[in-house]
């Protein structure tokens, strides 16, 4: 129980990255979300690593409510992409430019 | 950093943290560079893992069980049936980029990003906060403190994710509703593909 | 009695007000009566006034009628300086004009804007008066525009000929430009002596620097040679002859272009103080004189001829006055508004005779048909050419006896002037009113004219008033230089001895009477002598020429350039140059907003990596 | 140990979210429970009646506050205060005039159903949150409330594929920012020790940090997270786009409590939690600012779609509120409140016109052409929301600006200077854009023959005057290459569907929007002591 | 304080006449003409009564009021006049009501109505105003009404273009002045603590050092310069004049363009004197660049509207030349101009329109020899033109003259140059008489031109007795203006700087 935090924060900050990587480039609208939930991720290590060090219990909790929001996202966010679905059968977001200057 | 390893540390310790950091990377990497979202998926599942490892490391396994559970067990399967669902588990190709300059400016930006925040956390010692400020954690018991704190400071907070599911909720259900078909009795005129569209369905 | 002169104003202006009120209603003639009679009326408030002035010891007298407006904190009032010039101007002004008023009544009949020929010469009589009676330069310079807009009027009076139309504009131009000398003037000696009336400066002149007196003579010469048309500003004079004749005998000879000398003899106290201010004055009139008799030699125009001998005798008059000899000044301009008036009226009657005709060429042998028209205007012919005892003489006799006593060079420039008008008046009459007439055989394309008839008795009469005042005017000369001397400041130049004076006045009549000889010798049944009248005298010394091309189609070239193209282009250019940049700028930025979201997610990367770098930069 | 001691509940001060959230849930159940679809003008009016309340409900806090001053509840994470009574009021109000609009829209497009109210309720509960909160935490859920709220709206209009584009690049991009701020929560989270915006300022007023690295890195990610929510550039790009394809009526909805709540938290977070820190964060919101406001502005001149034309002028007006920000002082805030107490019924008014007339998804700026001929009054109004949006005197418009360009201003150092010219630069540019909008509807439609009779003036008379006139079109190129004029020869001149009559619901909320700014404008006391006072009343 | 209810009523009245306007639609068309004269008419009454109740040498503003609009932003309502004010107020009242009824448009009159009155409001407003914000509002205001004529009653094709490039122009303008006030106010404020204030009595006691005051008088300097116009900000004015309806070209050559130079007299000499006269030399640089600029160019125009707007543009120059004399004679020369310039602006731009109902403006391929068929036409288009060319008997002459006595006062031989502007004048407006009245007549198309009718002329009639009776009798106008001149100099003596009558010593 004594990895420095800098080691958690490094791979966070890394997964972190990863994760914005995967929006920017990738071209399918659920990979995309699964990049953002990778993002999520990294914040919550970042935050129980916090939490651990500071010994404090809020990162924990922040943690759990980051959760709950996670899934409501997801939730909607699949929404759409059905939605979406529905009238051009793809879930490629290139596909949407239609709005545009 | 060498201050921060100069820290005395036992080798179990150090060898989860390495497998957890490589199953989490490992995961993330899978994620971004898998061609079918399924693999995607199934990588996030592992990424989810790691870092539920790392939780436990960090004795935050109330989290790690949640982690699992929630993530794991609800998100990613969410994903899987919709992807299924639509019956997009195809290969997509990687190499393909239709917007010129994407990839470099992308990486290049993230990499900014990343040593950027690295580099500032690490200039910001890490971690400087007061310690246990909200309320102090208990190896012991961290399920016990952690409901304490929500239901004492996060009170609030806990209450107001009640609104956030059902707005979720309503929302899902709005979205995913086949259009009933009295509203389609307007054609827009921004439309005719998607008139087309809906014959194939 | 003195106190009448305002009246003089009311009667000109009160015409003037009446003709604009009720002038259409009126209507030919008598609305010509009207005009007539108010200024027939303000000559006898100037009788008036001359009298009561007589009656007085003190001979300055102001009478001011009411605060004008403030400078700061000194106000300019309006009024009247009431003093021997200014009486003696307002005598010849109102007298000349009356009689020209009258005779205007039968040569403008049947015009079509008769009523508002009237208006304007009313108008310009009651700007004259205001111009001498005015007691500082600033009302002065009130009545000196006023009778260059009146000028300008009756210039352009017949408006749809174009060339009357650019000569009116010309002349007011003209006089412009000999404006700015005057405001200038103003601003200086307000601003150093901080007053404008004449006695103010007459007082205050001996406080200003040299350099300051010069520079105002100079100014004031300037708004002379523009108002009295002297070198450089001359040449607008002979193209106003455009006007109606009646116009140019009475502002364009007797009355408007002497303003300039006037003024200049106002200020004679300041004058006075500057050698160099008064040689610049004494070498343009006699340079003047000279160069304007020449051309005068060369015209064809009866009217021409008459316009620059006009300018040549004002140049006599601005030698006088640089060379310090104000009253002799007067005395020539009194004697050639009556002269000259004469012989504009009397080519007037011609012309009127003629239906119109001013060539010189198709002239000839009206001594038979017009007996009044030739007597008077013999008269005329040798009151100007200065032939004894005729007015022209005696006046013409003081000023080149002033200049002999300032400088030989100039008297001897000013001798030739005189032969040179005695010579171009004589050749003038002899091709008029001698030989056998011309005008009954069409030339050139142009037809026969009927055999040219006596004007009626309207016009006669001011011909035969104005006929004997040329003759006799001489006579009032050592009067009229007792009367004024007072009002100027004294050359302390020795007097001449009378036996020198003699002589010269010898000199002079023989002069007059050589050159009438060699141009009747010359001239006499002789029509065309192009020997003598080369291209380079007949085009005016090329002076018009030589301006269009140094002044006029640069300056227009310039004002076309910068209309069309620095301001649209370069000033203009440069405000819509910012505006277009901004909307490419935009355009541009509209390619960001490409729709793909993935571009837009990778903006935010970017920009979050800039607000990080930012962070960097600051922390390391 | 076992005993958990439930903090005090100050009830009166969350009841607007109680209210609106059983309104909503109310809503919810009485649809599933009446047979067939619920009339949508239930919701409207229970939306009515429940923003009703809320309003009743700030009077009461106010009286409240002005007795005890302002306070925190619920272990500090919720603040009662001036400045989120006032912010409440506005969001109450917001929500009351955008379902008035949204009714008309509803009958018209003749959708059944409450999900609209009860997705606007949720996310104004949300917005209310988060002007309230006093906790990073709670920012946060407020905020992913009321943007998710937003997805679903975006998404709303189900037959139009321009809807779910608007809602997929909306919820995308919003889930990445979110993404972004919750590691900026985790960042500052970890150089304080907590999310708490009250113990946070006391940690940094006590304690010196040897290096800001960490905190900075995680309030620039926050700022992210809400220069997303507010459009500031650039973290805009959506915004045009999802104004565009969303449904008319959502759309000033969405740019007025979006706008109300994200500033009322980013001003918690900054100017009071992270106060210490402001000159950390300041040059970045300068940065924001400048560029917002003169990216918004100038790409705007170059719109020719009525909503995205008002996309930009509201990025533009973001770029105002941030001027606001960048003073970080009480007159700052005032302003701040004050410009979007006025922003928020300017921007619904805007809309709610622009719904009625472009009811026939004819949303090009051609289509207003001779509007005023045919509906004067609604002309006459959309006039007055645009001059008031250009800033001109006695409108409540030209007021927002000088409080927000003073706040700057006050400053006296460059900086200030700087960005209050190019604030009023950024004014002279939209004046372009909002006159020619206005113009347009006052020409009438055939005015633009190409071959208009003039009079022999310069351009008949000379190359270089043609030249001279020409450069001047430059200026507003329309007239120069007719693109107005050929835009309207191929739409004709008035449109049949004009005919149909102004609802009576939105001809009430245009009224709505439209008095108060003339109003206010000349008699401006009343409106801006209130906000002043209630920023005096700032929790600390 | 019966007669502040005076002013305060002479600045809304317009206003709700304009509202009415909008709000009735049933007052269209010969009924909104005669409601906007009616309301314009009683506004110049009021203005006359103003004028009769100011004492040149009671306080230095009369008929002041104070009100409080919006104090946290520091809005108030302070209005007062003093003897300056008064002129320009009586201008505005003058030209509007001849505006309205000299030239009524043909279509939407209650609209162009409307706006005309909405715009003497702000005018009136900006010359009332004692608080310097305050002025910013009502000066910003004049702009809309300002777009909305030209725009909407111009030229069908160039209008809009013109209109818009007005606005942003003079906008990007105000953005400077706007700027500067803030900051004038705020370092006042943190001289003397208390409220922020715009007070302009409060703010001229603001202490500013060298570099700021100069950059403060610049800001505001931009903005009066544009609005003026002032070489080399002035290319708006041309478009806009002769895109410009009729009654549009009046009001903003004839009120809004005094609104600049009006700023220059009260704010600029007021607030920053010793930044003025740092800059004295530039501003004298600007002006007389104007001045011949202005001449130059239209003498090379080939349109009646446009050489009007050249020609005013000098007139500017003339204007700004005396104020920046910063001596009795230059300023009381300059206000005086202000007012010569409003009236006869407004006559050559009525008789402009009259011209172009008959024949359209066209120096060059128009018509010619009107003079003729058009007699009074004619000369009232040459008295209006003498007056614009300063011919003494006239107004404008005086203002002139003292214009160029001040100049020389401060700037002593430069005065040549200006004064050869006056001469340029007379060419250019000689030339477009000559082109359009003299010459044999050619009419369009053989048209047959009448004169003017009695409408007309009832117009042009007040508009010429003034100008002879202020050329015959200026001191009823200097009279007034002196005093608060002379006052507003003191801010001179008071910075150390003495001036003379004539002279900057």
């Amino acid at each position: 129980m004594t990895i420095p935090a800098a080691w958690y924060l490094i791979v966070s900050a890394l997964l972190f990255g990863i994760g914005a990587t995967g929006v920017l480039v990738r071209r399918n609208a659920l990979v995309m979300f699964m990049c953002i939930e990778l993002m999520l991720n990294a914040a919550n290590l970042a935050l129980v690593t916090f939490a651990r060090v500071l010994h404090d219990v809020g990162g924990q909790a922040t943690v759990f409510f980051v959760l709950v929001v996670a899934a409501a996202e997801v939730t909607v966010g699949l929404g759409i992409v059905v939605a979406i679905f529905r009238k051009r059968h793809s879930a490629i977001v290139d596909d949407l430019h239609e709005l545009q200057g | 950093m060498t201050g921060v390893l100069a820290t005395a540390r036992t080798v179990p310790d150090v060898l989860v943290f390495i497998a957890s950091a490589a199953i989490i990377l490992g995961g993330a990497v899978g994620v971004v560079a898998s061609k079918n979202p399924v693999h995607s998926a199934l990588n996030l599942i592992a990424t989810l893992i790691g870092i539920a490892l790392a939780f436990v490391e960090q004795q935050a396994n109330f989290l790690a069980a949640v982690q699992i559970i929630v993530y794991a067990g609800a998100i990613v399967i969410l994903f899987l049936f919709v992807i299924m669902f639509l019956g997009v588990d195809r290969n997509e190709s990687i190499r393909l980029e239709p917007l010129s300059g994407q990839r470099p400016l992308a990486v290049g930006a993230v990499a900014v990003v990343t040593g950027g925040l690295i580099a500032l956390m690490a200039a910001g010692g890490w971690y400087s906060g007061a310690t246990s400020v909200i309320a102090p954690t208990d190896p012991s018991n961290d399920v016990g403190a952690l409901g304490k704190v929500i239901f004492t400071s996060y009170l609030f907070a806990f209450e107001a994710t009640a609104l956030l599911l059902i707005i979720a909720v309503v929302g899902a259900v709005l979205l995913a509703r086949r259009p009933p078909a009295s509203l389609d009795a307007v054609p827009r005129a921004d439309e005719h593909a998607v008139a087309a569209g809906e014959e194939l369905t | 009695m003195v106190y009448a002169a305002p009246w003089m104003l009311a009667c000109a202006l009160g015409g003037f007000v009446v003709l604009v009120a009720f002038g259409r209603r009126l209507g030919e003639p008598v609305a010509g009566w009207v005009a007539t009679a108010a200024i027939a009326a303000a000559f006898v408030v100037a009788v008036v006034t001359w009298i009561g002035l007589l009656g007085h010891h003190n001979r300055e007298i102001t009478e001011t009628l009411f605060d004008w407006l403030p400078i700061g904190s000194y106000q300019v009032k309006v009024a009247l300086l009431i003093d021997p010039l200014s009486v003696t101007m307002c005598l010849f002004v109102t007298g000349v004009s009356a009689l020209i008023h009258l005779y205007s009544i039968a040569y403008m009949h049947k015009e079509r804007d008769f009523t508002k020929f009237f208006v304007y010469l009313n108008l310009f009589v009651f700007s004259m008066l205001l111009l001498v009676l005015a007691d500082n330069l600033l009302l002065t310079f009130v009545g000196w525009e006023g009778v260059g807009v009146c000028s300008y009027w009756l210039v352009a009076f017949y408006f749809d000929r174009d060339s009357a139309a650019s000569a009116g504009k010309k002349a007011f131009l003209y006089n412009r430009i000999g404006d700015v000398g005057m405001l200038v003037a103003m601003f200086v000696l307000f601003t150093h002596l901080h007053t404008l009336t004449y006695l103010g400066i007459a007082a205050g002149a001996s406080t200003l620097t040299g350099t300051q007196v010069t520079l105002v003579a100079i100014a004031l010469l300037f708004a002379a040679a523009g108002k009295s048309a002297q070198i450089p500003l001359f040449n607008w004079l002979p193209d106003a002859m455009e006007g109606p004749t009646p116009v140019s005998a009475l502002i364009h000879a007797a009355t408007m272009v002497t303003a300039g000398v006037y003024l200049l003899c106002r200020m004679s106290h300041l004058l006075v103080l500057t050698s160099s201010g008064r040689a610049t004055i004494a070498v343009v009139g006699a340079a003047t004189a000279f160069v304007a008799a020449t051309i005068a030699t060369a015209q064809s125009d009866i009217k021409k001829v008459l316009a620059f001998s006009t300018v040549s005798q004002i140049g006599f008059m601005v030698l006088a006055v640089g060379s310090g000899a104000y009253a002799a000044a007067i005395f020539l301009m009194v004697a050639h508004a009556f002269f000259k008036g004469l012989l504009f009226l009397g080519a007037g009657s011609v012309i009127h005779g003629l239906d119109g005709e001013q060539e010189l060429s198709r002239m000839g042998g009206l001594r038979t048909v017009m007996a009044w028209t030739f007597a008077t205007f013999v008269i005329g012919w040798l009151a100007i050419a200065g032939v004894p005892p005729f007015s022209g003489f005696f006046a013409k006799g003081d000023v080149l006896k002033g200049a002999w006593a300032y400088s030989k060079p100039l008297w001897a420039i000013g001798l030739v002037a005189a032969l040179l008008t005695a010579y171009y008046m004589t050749r003038l009459f002899v091709l008029a009113f001698t030989g056998d007439p011309r005008f009954l055989k069409a030339v050139g394309g142009r037809p026969a004219l009927a055999t040219p008839h006596e004007s009626p008795w309207v016009m006669r009469l001011p011909l035969v008033v104005l006929a004997a005042c040329a003759a006799l005017a001489g006579i009032l000369g050592p009067a009229l230089d007792r009367f004024l001397s007072p009002v100027f400041a004294s050359t302390h130049l020795a007097p001449l001895s009378s036996a020198s004076s003699d002589s010269l006045i010898a000199i002079d009549g023989v002069v007059a009477v050589v050159g009438l000889a060699i141009a009747w010798w010359l001239w006499r049944g002789r029509v065309q002598r192009p020997a003598l009248t080369p291209q380079f005298l007949a085009r005016a010394w090329y002076w018009d020429d030589a301006y269009d091309a140094v002044l006029g189609r640069p300056a227009e070239r310039v004002a076309r350039a910068s209309a069309e193209v620095v301001d649209p282009l370069v000033i203009d250019g440069a405000v819509l140059g910012v505006a277009t940049l901004a909307r490419r700028a935009a355009r541009q930025l509209r390619g960001l907003q490409n729709g793909y979201v993935r571009s837009y997610a990778l903006l935010f990367a970017i920009g979050t990596a800039l607000l990080l770098a930012y962070l960097l930069a600051r922390t390391f | 140990m076992n005993t958990v001691a439930i903090p005090s509940v100050h009830y009166i001060v969350i009841l607007p979210e109680i209210i609106l959230t059983v309104a909503a849930v109310g809503l919810l159940l009485a649809s599933s429970l009446v047979p067939g679809r619920l009339r949508s003008s239930v919701g409207t009016g229970v939306t009515v009646i429940a923003s009703a309340c809320v309003v009743v409900d700030c009077v009461a806090q106010w009286v409240d506050i002005s007795r005890h001053g302002p306070s925190t509840t619920m272990a500090h994470v919720i603040i009662e205060d001036g400045f989120s009574v006032v912010a409440i009021l506005v969001l109450a109000v917001s929500l009351a005039l955008s379902a008035l609009v949204a009714d008309g829209w509803l009958n018209r497009e003749r959708i059944e159903g409450v999900e609209l109210h009860v997705l606007a309720l949720a996310s104004v509960a949300g917005a209310i949150m988060m002007a309230q909160a006093n906790d990073l935490v709670v920012i946060f859920l407020g905020l992913e409330i009321m943007s998710i709220g937003l997805y679903v709206l975006a998404a709303f209009d189900r037959r139009s594929a321009r809807s779910g584009e608007a809602a997929m690049k909306y919820f995308l991009l919003g889930g990445f920012s979110s993404a972004i701020f919750v590691y900026g929560i985790a960042l500052v989270y970890g150089a304080t020790g907590t999310t708490q915006l009250g113990q946070l300022a006391d940690f940094l007023s006590t304690n010196v940090l040897r290096n800001q690295g960490l905190l900075l890195a995680g309030t620039a990610l926050l700022l992210v997270g809400f220069a997303f929510k507010v459009a500031a550039v650039p973290f805009h790009v959506w915004s045009p786009d999802v104004y565009e394809g969303s449904p008319t009526p959502v759309v000033g909805f969405m740019a007025a409590i979006v706008k109300v709540g994200a500033f009322a938290a980013v001003l918690r977070v900054l100017a009071s939690g992270l106060f210490t820190q402001q000159d950390g964060w300041r040059p970045m919101v300068f940065a924001l600012a400048a560029l917002s406001m003169l990216v918004g502005a100038g790409m705007a001149t170059v719109q020719r779609n009525v909503k995205r034309m008002l996309a930009y002028s509201s990025i533009s007006h973001a770029g105002f509120v941030l001027l606001a920000l960048w003073a970080a002082s009480p007159r700052g805030t005032a302003a701040a409140l004050f410009y979007l107490a006025t922003y928020a019924l300017l921007v619904i008014g805007s809309f709610a016109v622009v719904t009625v007339v472009s009811a026939d998804g004819r949303e090009d700026l051609t289509s207003y052409r001779g509007l005023a001929k045919r509906r004067p009054l609604l002309a006459c109004s959309f006039t007055v929301l645009l001059l008031a949006q250009a800033g001109v005197p006695f409108t409540t418009g030209f007021l927002a600006k000088l409080g927000v360009i003073e706040s700057a201003v006050e400053h006296l150092g460059w900086p200030g200077v700087a960005l209050g010219v190019i604030a009023m630069v950024a004014t002279a540019i939209s004046g372009y854009f909002y006159l020619r909008v206005v113009v347009l509807t006052y020409a009438a439609p055939v005015d633009v023959s190409p071959t208009a009779p003039a009079a022999p003036t310069l351009a008949t008379s000379r190359p270089a005057a043609r030249l001279a006139a020409l450069g001047s079109g430059i200026l507003l190129e329309d007239t120069r290459d007719g693109e107005l004029v050929d835009h309207a020869e191929e739409y004709g001149p008035a449109p049949a569907r004009d005919d149909a009559t102004v609802p009576l619901a939105t001809a009430v909320a245009i009224a709505a929007c439209v008095v108060p700014t003339v109003v206010f404008g000349v008699w401006a006391g009343p409106l801006v002591e209130l906000t002043t006072r209630a920023t005096m009343l700032f929790h600390p | 304080m019966q007669s502040s209810a005076l002013l305060i009523a002479l600045v809304v009245l317009p206003a709700v006449g304009a509202g009415v306007l909008a709000l009735v639609p049933r007052l269209e068309g010969r009924v909104a003409t005669m409601v906007g004269a009616t309301i314009a008419i009683a506004e110049l009454v009021g203005a006359a009564l103003l004028a009769i109740g100011y004492h040149p040498n009671g306080a230095v503003f009369q008929d002041a009021s104070t009100q409080v609009l919006a104090a946290p932003f520091g809005l108030f309502w302070r209005a007062g006049v003093d003897g300056i004010s008064v002129l320009l107020i009586v201008l505005t009242a003058i030209v509007v009501p001849i505006a309205i009824l000299g030239a009524p448009e043909r279509h939407r009159t209650r609209a162009s109505i409307g706006w005309l009155l909405l715009l003497e409001s702000a005018t009136v407003g900006s010359f009332a105003s004692l608080d310097v914000l305050l002025f910013f509002l009502f000066f910003e205001l004049t702009l809309v009404p300002a777009y909305f004529l030209i725009a909407g009653w111009g030229d069908q094709r160039r209008g809009p273009a013109a209109a818009m490039k007005f606005f942003v122009y003079t906008l990007v303008g105000s953005a400077f002045l706007f700027v500067g006030i803030l900051v004038v106010a705020f370092l006042h404020q943190s001289q003397a603590g208390g409220a922020l204030t715009f007070s302009l009595t409060a703010l001229s006691s603001t202490h500013l050092n060298g570099t700021t005051g100069v950059l403060l008088v610049l800001a505001f300097t931009a903005a009066f310069a544009v609005k003026s116009p002032l070489f080399p900000f002035h290319t708006w004015s041309p478009d806009a004049y002769s895109e410009a309806p009729v009654s549009g070209s009046v009001v903003l050559a004839a009120l809004l363009a005094k609104l600049g130079t009006y700023g220059i007299v009260r704010f600029d000499i007021t607030l920053f004197p010793h930044a003025l006269v740092t800059v004295g030399p530039w501003l004298f640089a600007l002006a007389i660049a104007s001045i011949l600029y202005g001449a130059v160019v239209a003498c090379g125009s080939s349109d009646l509207k446009r050489l009007l707007a050249y020609s005013s543009l000098a007139q500017m120059g003339f204007v700004v030349l005396g104020i920046v004399s910063l001596n009795q004679a230059g300023v009381s020369g300059a206000v005086l101009l202000m007012f010569n310039h409003g009236i006869v602006t407004t006559a050559l731009f009525l008789l402009v329109g009259f011209l172009a109902k008959r024949t359209g403006l066209s120096l060059v391929t128009g018509v010619r020899g009107i003079q003729g068929p058009a007699p009074i036409l004619a000369a009232c288009f040459t008295v209006a033109m003498l007056a614009s060319i300063g011919l003494p008997g006239l107004n404008g002459f005086v203002s002139e003259f003292l214009v160029l006595i001040g100049f020389f006062g401060a700037q002593g031989w430069w005065v040549v140059i200006p004064t050869l502007g006056v001469i340029v004048a007379a060419i250019y407006l000689l030339w477009a008489y000559q082109q359009v009245f003299q010459g044999t007549l050619v009419t369009p198309a053989g048209a047959s031109i009448s004169d003017l009718d009695v409408r007309e002329r009832s117009v042009l009639v007040p508009l010429l007795a003034i100008m002879v009776v202020l050329g015959v009798y200026p001191k009823l106008v200097l009279d007034r203006i002196l005093p608060s001149v002379v006052h507003l100099l003191a801010h001179l003596h008071a910075a150390g700087l003495t001036t003379t009558s004539v002279g900057l010593r």
